[in-house]
């Protein structure tokens, strides 16, 4: 049975149209990423699913009862949010206890051993008396996970947690967040991200949403592989696929060709030529930015580090059995 | 019974009320309760005025001013049954002045009325005589002012009074225009005579010393600025009640010891004469006092002959009885009063009978119109003129 | 690093101190001539110093034997406090509803608020007798506390407002998330994060509370249950006419006192950041 | 911005089923509005119908119970005289109730103005890092603590033209030939009671813009710097439109208190037709004088003249209304 | 002659020593970046060079002569900072000419001519009349970025700003500031910021600070390939170089074996044995974390997505031709 089932759940701001029925199941134990451009509602629908806002219709159900009217405390769910949301004015302890202290029947004893349970799995037991300006962003995200994490929820929702983050905590905290979905196999997560690393490394499942209603629903690999439209093909994974229409895609039979930049082989005898725009090495690899006469210019990934000169011409050539082809509609063709 | 009264007293005056109510305790067995006021009696007045529509039965005794007793008089018991015995010991125009058509609306505590204070030593340094006219004053003090000016007593001014627009002007200006002749502003008989010659004359003449034997600023003095000016020894001639008496005589008063009191200086024309503003205190019952037997005991007890000679030895108040200012005690403790015995036999009443609730607004626009000449905005007979016309209106 | 530069910048720090010290002579000369004239007496009052030349306490000891000064005291800080604690404690509430839930007419509730605050006090001081009298309170502290929420109200519940629609949505999201009430949140959250506003606020009305004098006088008829401002009229010299300045001024220090005290103590706390570190800055 | 200003009905679909949440937070809002409605109807609205109510009518403070209706008749009486002449009466026919109405309007104009300015000076120097801010800060904040009554005397002893201190200041630093009596004389009264005033509350102000101040993010001055912008430039053109805000709500308050002028006048100035103001001469009509209902009446016009201020600057100046709800 | 030259600069706030003594040039044209842990002086320096801080000791020089007491505005310098710092009362039109107009002696139409000039180049032109509220993080960055323009500046500074934006907007802004750099190419850019791929892909040369001080200059991959310090190998590259202690160094004859990610391979005949903690698959490649008991754990990238079950032992073996060797002082061993 899934843990939480949303069933034709519509939600409107005024005359606005957000979310315009949207079916999904969530099983429990899953750890399920939103994904979609910005103002696609994917916040809308997680904090639809919290209860800190109203459905306008439809129905949504946690482990096959109807939760609609719920509050969001007696949906057993925890939240963390983008900025924090820390109580500025109570000591890390204390936030984190708060919850606690307000569902009664909680004894002070056993509210500290959950508390320092919390603490000692995200490693911020010594920083428990410090209040939230003492602590350094990371350490705070970790205080609002963990802050979650007391309240023993069935469900955690997180929005954005890490887009406030350095690229170097980034990845710590994300790293903390997949230990987490391991050690409490039973929950069930929702994290909404922008970020495609993110979203590829956490989930089980990944539901990509486009304007208010489900693109794609699967595993990140079944997205990245066998993505279902060219939306979801240009939304998944990172450097964006590149998409070559016109003459080039009418030679696979098709309207619009895909390939990643990490399938692309700069050869000699390649079969697309492009002049080089720009060149980026990283070190471990290199993106080179061709100008192939598309809307938008073709990255291709390198190992190593190259050294193309801007304005130079080169061949390159996709990796046959890794080509995406989709049709006018933007469907793909298998 | 237990009563309250309100008295917007001053400090050794509350203490005196106390001792009296001490007394009127031990031969009555009444408990009486002091509210205390502030001392400004625009504030006192709004707030009894407030009080007394509203009903309100907290208050037993009021302490009014002499010129209330008209504005309140409908929610004043009629003491006139009670106070019949005694009536003929109190000087007729002090009763009169509490009188409203047939109602005694208040018997009296004490009376006041202001004198000329003269500084005896000046007036012997330059070989003058007390001023009996305005205009004996005003050449008096030019004459004392300069000379004491040309010897580098450059701070001396000739003649102080209160100028200020309040009642206090009212005061002042009625003695002006009644020295001069010129009726009291509004006739026993309700009618209007402010807006007479000799009226005009008297203003004209006070328009003159502003400026000249009196500083610009006396234009905003009350008594106690005029009183400070006077006792720091820089004024040659004041007008002021007789409080100022003693302070004047006070160890760290640079005139102590060097002045006296005069009835104020007559005017000029037909039916000049000294005159002075009838000031003083009352005591009136409320309508709404649930022990009106007793509290009209009270105000009897307080306005008595035997309570009025303690007030006068303790408090230097001048007495409502007259046979008080023949009383060897009295003139013991305080020896000046003899000399006020002569001012009262000038004094005038301020037209709070005739114009009853709106005794106020008439007097308020009395003084604007004197401010007015005073300050050189518009002459005598011009302000007279519309002060007519707006009284007129008022009283129609 | 040239010279003329330095004294560019010496110049602007000089005229900028210069400035401070010109404010600072202003606000505080007008008490400290009272506290000057608090210490003089008799004629010495009408003589004008600028420095402390007789030192008497005679004024301070005449303000504590007249009437019932002390027990005024005690009123006003009565009054005073409990005024304050009520109107913060209803504008708190009320500023939640007004600027964190979404109702119908809200704004036209706001201005019915600023509204009250538009009539003159002395023109509803007759109508306000009646109340006081009808409620029973007359003559006691409570009447003063009713007749000042009048005017301690819409001004708290105005800038309450203002501030506590400025605090971030997601803590009250997270506390609401944790479980939280709306009383438990106004309570727990939000009171203690508001700290500058209710200081602010709670001293604007406190001073106002105070400073009132029109309808202590009115509705109070007893030394007993008369505060500072009533008792410093009532405060008085021999005779009638007699103002006594002397007594006056040391009154008026004795009761600014504690208020620049609680200034001084506060001012801290009226101007900083407490949400810091709550949400993202 | 005002978009849901007075009345406007929010949330057009409001949502089919209304959660708990929900529910419990319009509960809530209800049950935390109503003690304050409750308290602010019987203080304020009871007194203000009443007064509102003896403005059409005969009332006396003397018979306060047997007033009649009378109508419009306390604002404007039109009368023809047995002779024809027709004459004008009432509050509106009041040529000292002009006088007031321009006294207060003038006075509410400069003190607030000069409030304005010297507050935002004050505030701009409390806002700057220096040694002692805090001591400063308190001392400002003293002519803010002294209760009126106690400080429009005590300015009335240092005014005074024979004792006073600003006069022997004025005379010996040479500004003045001769001791003035600021507050006798009508060409001066008016000046003595805005500067007592202006001084009173410049820390009110300070206060409010300080906290305006203190909400602009410092990096817009490194910014205009780098733009080469002129510390006068970047008041005007940075400072001053970043704090409107919370000047506007400031000057609303003080506008309202200074409309209302009472105490201070009445202390310092109590019958000069110079300076007296709409509350003065109603408070001398409802008590001194015999003319409660027309005291009424003006109280009446004076609390419109206030909401027409009111409406008209929330609606000019934009003033925002709508709060930053979920 | 280099355009800005910094000789033994020194700044302290109080008693505290901030900038401790900095040498540095910065060639005319050249993309400078200042990377470093947090509080090692980066905006502090950055502020110096813009005339916002004065220097405590030491000498500045633009073009060879001493600027140590201009004003900002007369150095011919703009700033891009980190929160954006846009005049929020005025439109981006406004915004960008505020400098403009206050410069006396541009004409309106100059001004003109100059915004929309800048805006085209940053594809911002549609916003002129917009306020800063009314744009979404990326396009106030590139209204501040533009702002900057517009003072057509000899001299370029960024402090870390693109901090503030989301992941997609960060990559396209990065790009964005490269092209700048290629078509101004005069102008001299300094640039302060966290992240390694802004660093490694903008800079020309990088300086690495640490506590105030001057670390290493160079190239990326100079600093890449061969860093001055252990310091500087840990902070340059993502993810983090692994370093590899005691005995397993000591077979390499150096006290730490410093290896990236990416030069490892998880191979049967491995030299080292490690248990697998977690992996995560990006799609194009994937990162297995290891416990090689070391302090921290050893990342190990891969081609394409694997799937090593968590707790197994792999074994790996680095390139050898691209470890570095570092002695007990943190130097490298060459
Ligand atoms: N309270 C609200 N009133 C009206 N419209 C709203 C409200 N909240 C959100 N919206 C609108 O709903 C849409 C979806 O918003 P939502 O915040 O869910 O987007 P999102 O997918 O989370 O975007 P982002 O990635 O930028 O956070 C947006 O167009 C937004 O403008
Ligand atoms: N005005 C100041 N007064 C006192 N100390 C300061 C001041 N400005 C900066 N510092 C200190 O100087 C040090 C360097 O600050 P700086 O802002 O230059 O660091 P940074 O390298 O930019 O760090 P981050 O990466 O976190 O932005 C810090 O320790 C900081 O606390
Ligand atoms: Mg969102
Ligand atoms: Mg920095």
């Amino acid at each position: 049975m899934a843990a939480i089932e949303l069933r034709n759940v519509k939600k409107s701001f005024g005359v606005v149209n957000v979310i315009k029925g949207v079916d999904l199941e969530v099983k429990k134990g899953e750890f399920m990423v939103f994904v979609g451009p910005s103002g696609c509602g994917k916040s809308t629908l997680l904090r639809l699913i919290s209860g800190l806002e109203d459905i306008t219709s439809g129905e949504m159900l946690f482990d096959g009862k109807v939760v609609n009217a719920l509050t969001p405390s007696k949906r057993g769910i925890a939240m963390v949010f983008q900025s924090y949301a820390l109580y500025p004015h109570m000591t890390v302890y204390e936030n984190m206890a708060f919850g606690l202290k307000l569902e009664k029947g909680h004894s002070k004893e056993a509210i500290r051993q959950r508390v320092e349970k919390a603490a000692d799995m995200l490693q911020i037991r010594q920083y428990l008396d410090r209040l939230p300006k003492q602590l350094s962003g990371g350490q705070r995200q970790r205080v609002a996970i963990g802050r979650a994490i007391t309240r023993d929820p069935k469900v955690f929702l997180f929005d954005e947690p890490l887009s406030n983050l350095d690229a170097a905590l980034r990845v710590a905290t994300r790293i903390e967040i997949a230990k987490l979905h391991e050690e409490m196999n039973d929950v069930t997560m929702i994290y909404v991200t922008h970020d495609q690393v993110e979203a590829m490394t956490l989930a089980d499942r990944i539901c990509v949403l486009r304007d208010g209603l489900v693109e794609q629903v699967g595993t990140p690999m079944e997205l990245y592989e066998r993505p279902d439209s060219i939306f979801v093909a240009g939304f998944i994974g990172s450097p964006k696929m590149n998409f070559v229409a016109g003459e080039k895609a009418s030679a696979f039979s098709c309207s619009t060709v895909g390939i990643r930049g990490e399938h692309m082989d700069i050869k000699p005898d390649g079969i697309w030529e492009g002049k080089v725009i720009h060149t980026e090495n990283l070190g471990a690899d290199s993106y080179v930015y061709l100008d192939m006469g598309q809307e938008e210019p073709v990255v291709v990934r390198h190992d190593g580090t190259t050294n193309y000169q801007s304005g130079s011409l080169v061949r390159v050539s996709p990796q046959e059995d890794r080509i995406h082809r989709f049709n006018e509609a933007g469907k793909p063709i298998r | 019974a237990e009563l309250s009264i309100v008295s917007g007293d001053t400090g050794t005056g509350l203490q005196f009320l106390q001792s009296e109510l001490d007394i009127f305790q031990e031969e009555t067995g009444h408990v009486v309760t002091i509210v205390p006021m502030p001392s400004s009696t625009s504030d006192q007045f709004g707030q009894y005025r407030l009080w007394l529509a509203a009903g309100n039965a907290d208050i037993d005794v009021y302490q009014t001013d002499v010129i209330w007793a008209p504005q309140l008089a409908d929610q004043f018991v009629d003491l006139k049954e009670a106070f019949a015995e005694v009536a003929d010991q109190h000087f007729p125009s002090v009763i009169e002045s509490q009188t409203v058509g047939d109602k005694l609306v208040a018997v009296p505590a004490f009376t006041d009325a202001p004198a000329l204070y003269y500084r005896k030593d000046l007036l012997e340094k330059h070989g003058k005589e007390v001023p009996t006219t305005w205009t004996e004053l005003r050449q008096t003090a030019q004459e004392i002012m300069e000379a004491e000016r040309a010897e580098g007593n450059t701070e001396i001014w000739g003649y102080v009074f209160q100028g200020n627009a309040y009642e206090g002007l009212t005061c002042n200006a009625l003695e002006w225009v009644n020295s001069f002749g010129g009726g009291q502003i509004i006739e026993a008989d309700g009618t209007i005579s402010i807006n007479n010659e000799q009226a005009v004359a008297a203003l004209e003449e006070a328009a003159s010393w502003v400026g000249t034997i009196a500083p610009q600023g006396v234009l905003a003095y009350g008594e106690e600025e005029a009183r400070g000016v006077w006792q720091l020894g820089n004024a040659v001639f004041m007008r002021n009640w007789p409080y100022a008496y003693a302070l004047s005589n006070g160890d760290d008063a640079a005139v102590k010891g060097n002045f006296d009191v005069a009835p104020l200086p007559a005017g000029e024309g037909e039916g000049a004469k000294s005159s002075a503003t009838l000031g003083g205190w009352n005591f009136a019952v409320s309508q709404y006092s649930q022990n009106q037997e007793a509290a009209i005991e009270l105000a009897l007890f307080l306005s008595s002959a035997e309570s009025q000679k303690r007030r006068a030895i303790e408090q230097a108040n001048l007495p409502t009885v007259q046979s008080l200012y023949q009383d060897e005690e009295v003139l013991a403790a305080s020896p000046f009063m003899a000399a006020w015995e002569e001012i009262f036999q000038n004094a005038v009443p301020r037209p709070s009978a005739p114009t009853q609730e709106n005794y106020n607004e008439v007097s308020s626009l009395f003084w604007s119109a004197v401010h007015n000449t005073l300050s050189g905005n518009g002459s005598a007979a011009e302000n007279l003129e519309v002060l007519e016309i707006d009284l007129d209106d008022l009283l129609q | 690093m040239t010279g003329s530069f330095d004294l560019w910048k010496l110049t602007k720090g000089v005229l900028f101190y210069a400035l401070v010290i010109a404010i600072v002579v202003i606000a505080v000369f007008p008490f400290y001539y009272a506290i000057l004239t608090s210490f003089k007496a008799g004629t010495d009052l009408f003589r004008i110093n600028y420095w402390p030349t007789s030192f008497s306490l005679a004024n301070y000891q005449s303000v504590f034997s007249q009437g019932a000064f002390p027990r005024n005291l005690l009123n006003s800080v009565f009054v005073a406090s409990v005024t304050v604690a009520l109107a913060l404690f209803l504008a708190v509430t009320a500023s939640f509803a007004l600027s964190r839930v979404r109702f119908r007419g809200r704004g036209l509730l706001l201005m019915t608020i600023l509204a009250v605050s538009m009539f003159p006090q002395i023109a509803v001081l007759a109508g306000l007798f009646e109340v006081i009298r009808f409620l029973g309170i007359y003559n006691t502290p409570w009447a003063l506390i009713f007749a000042y929420t009048i005017f301690t109200l819409p001004f708290t519940v105005w800038v309450l407002t203002t501030f506590m629609r400025d605090l971030p949505v997601e803590i009250e999201e997270a506390a609401i998330v944790d479980g939280a009430t709306p009383w438990v949140i106004i309570t727990q959250v939000f009171m203690p994060l508001m700290w500058p506003a209710l200081v602010t606020t709670g001293l604007l009305a406190f001073i106002a509370a105070w400073n009132e004098f029109l309808f202590a006088l009115t509705f109070t008829v007893s030394n007993q249950t008369r505060t500072v401002p009533v008792a410093i009229a009532l405060l008085s010299g021999g005779s009638q006419y007699e103002i006594p300045w002397g007594i006056i001024m040391a009154a008026s220090v004795i009761v600014t006192v504690p208020l620049v005290a609680l200034v001084l103590i506060f001012q801290r706390k009226i101007v900083s950041g407490l949400t810091a570190g709550g949400v993202k800055g | 911005m005002t978009s849901e200003a007075i009345g406007a009905p929010t949330a057009a679909a409001q949502p089919r089923q209304k959660s708990e949440l929900m529910q419990q937070r319009v509960r809530a809002a209800r049950l935390f509005l109503l003690p304050m409605m409750i308290a602010l109807a019987v203080v304020a609205g009871w007194p203000l119908a009443r007064s509102i109510y003896f403005s059409f009518t005969d009332a006396t403070l003397n018979d306060l119970y047997g007033a009649e209706w009378i109508g419009f008749g306390n604002y404007l009486q039109i009368r023809v005289l047995e002779s024809g002449r027709t004459i004008y009466r009432g509050v509106l026919a009041d040529p000292a109730w002009w006088n007031a109405v321009w006294n207060t309007v003038r006075f509410a104009f400069w003190s607030v103005l000069w409030e304005t300015i010297l507050g935002m000076i004050v505030a701009l120097v409390l806002n700057a890092e220096f040694k002692g801010r805090g001591i400063v800060r308190a001392a400002i904040l003293i002519p803010w603590a002294i209760p009126t009554i106690v400080s429009a005397r005590m300015w009335s002893w240092m005014l005074n033209d024979q004792f006073g201190i600003l006069n022997d200041l004025g005379m010996r630093l040479g500004l003045l030939n001769a001791p003035v009596a600021w507050t006798a004389s009508p060409d001066t009264a008016m000046l003595a009671v805005l500067v007592v005033d202006i001084w009173k509350t410049t820390p009110f102000m300070a206060l409010l813009i300080l906290a305006g101040l203190q909400m602009i993010p410092k990096d817009i001055y490194e910014a205009a710097e780098i733009d080469g912008v002129h510390p006068v430039k970047q008041f005007f053109r940075i400072t001053l439109p970043l704090v409107r805000p919370a000047l506007m709500v400031a000057i609303i308050f003080r506008v309202l208190d200074a409309l209302r002028i009472f105490d201070l006048i009445y202390v310092l100035t109590p019958n000069s037709a110079a300076t007296k103001t709409m509350s003065v001469i109603s408070q001398e009509n409802l008590f001194q004088f015999n003319n409660f209902a027309e005291g009424s009446a003006q109280s009446t016009l004076l609390f419109l003249l206030i909401a027409i201020f009111t409406i008209l600057y929330i609606w000019l100046g934009k003033v925002n209304f709508d709060g930053g709800d979920r």
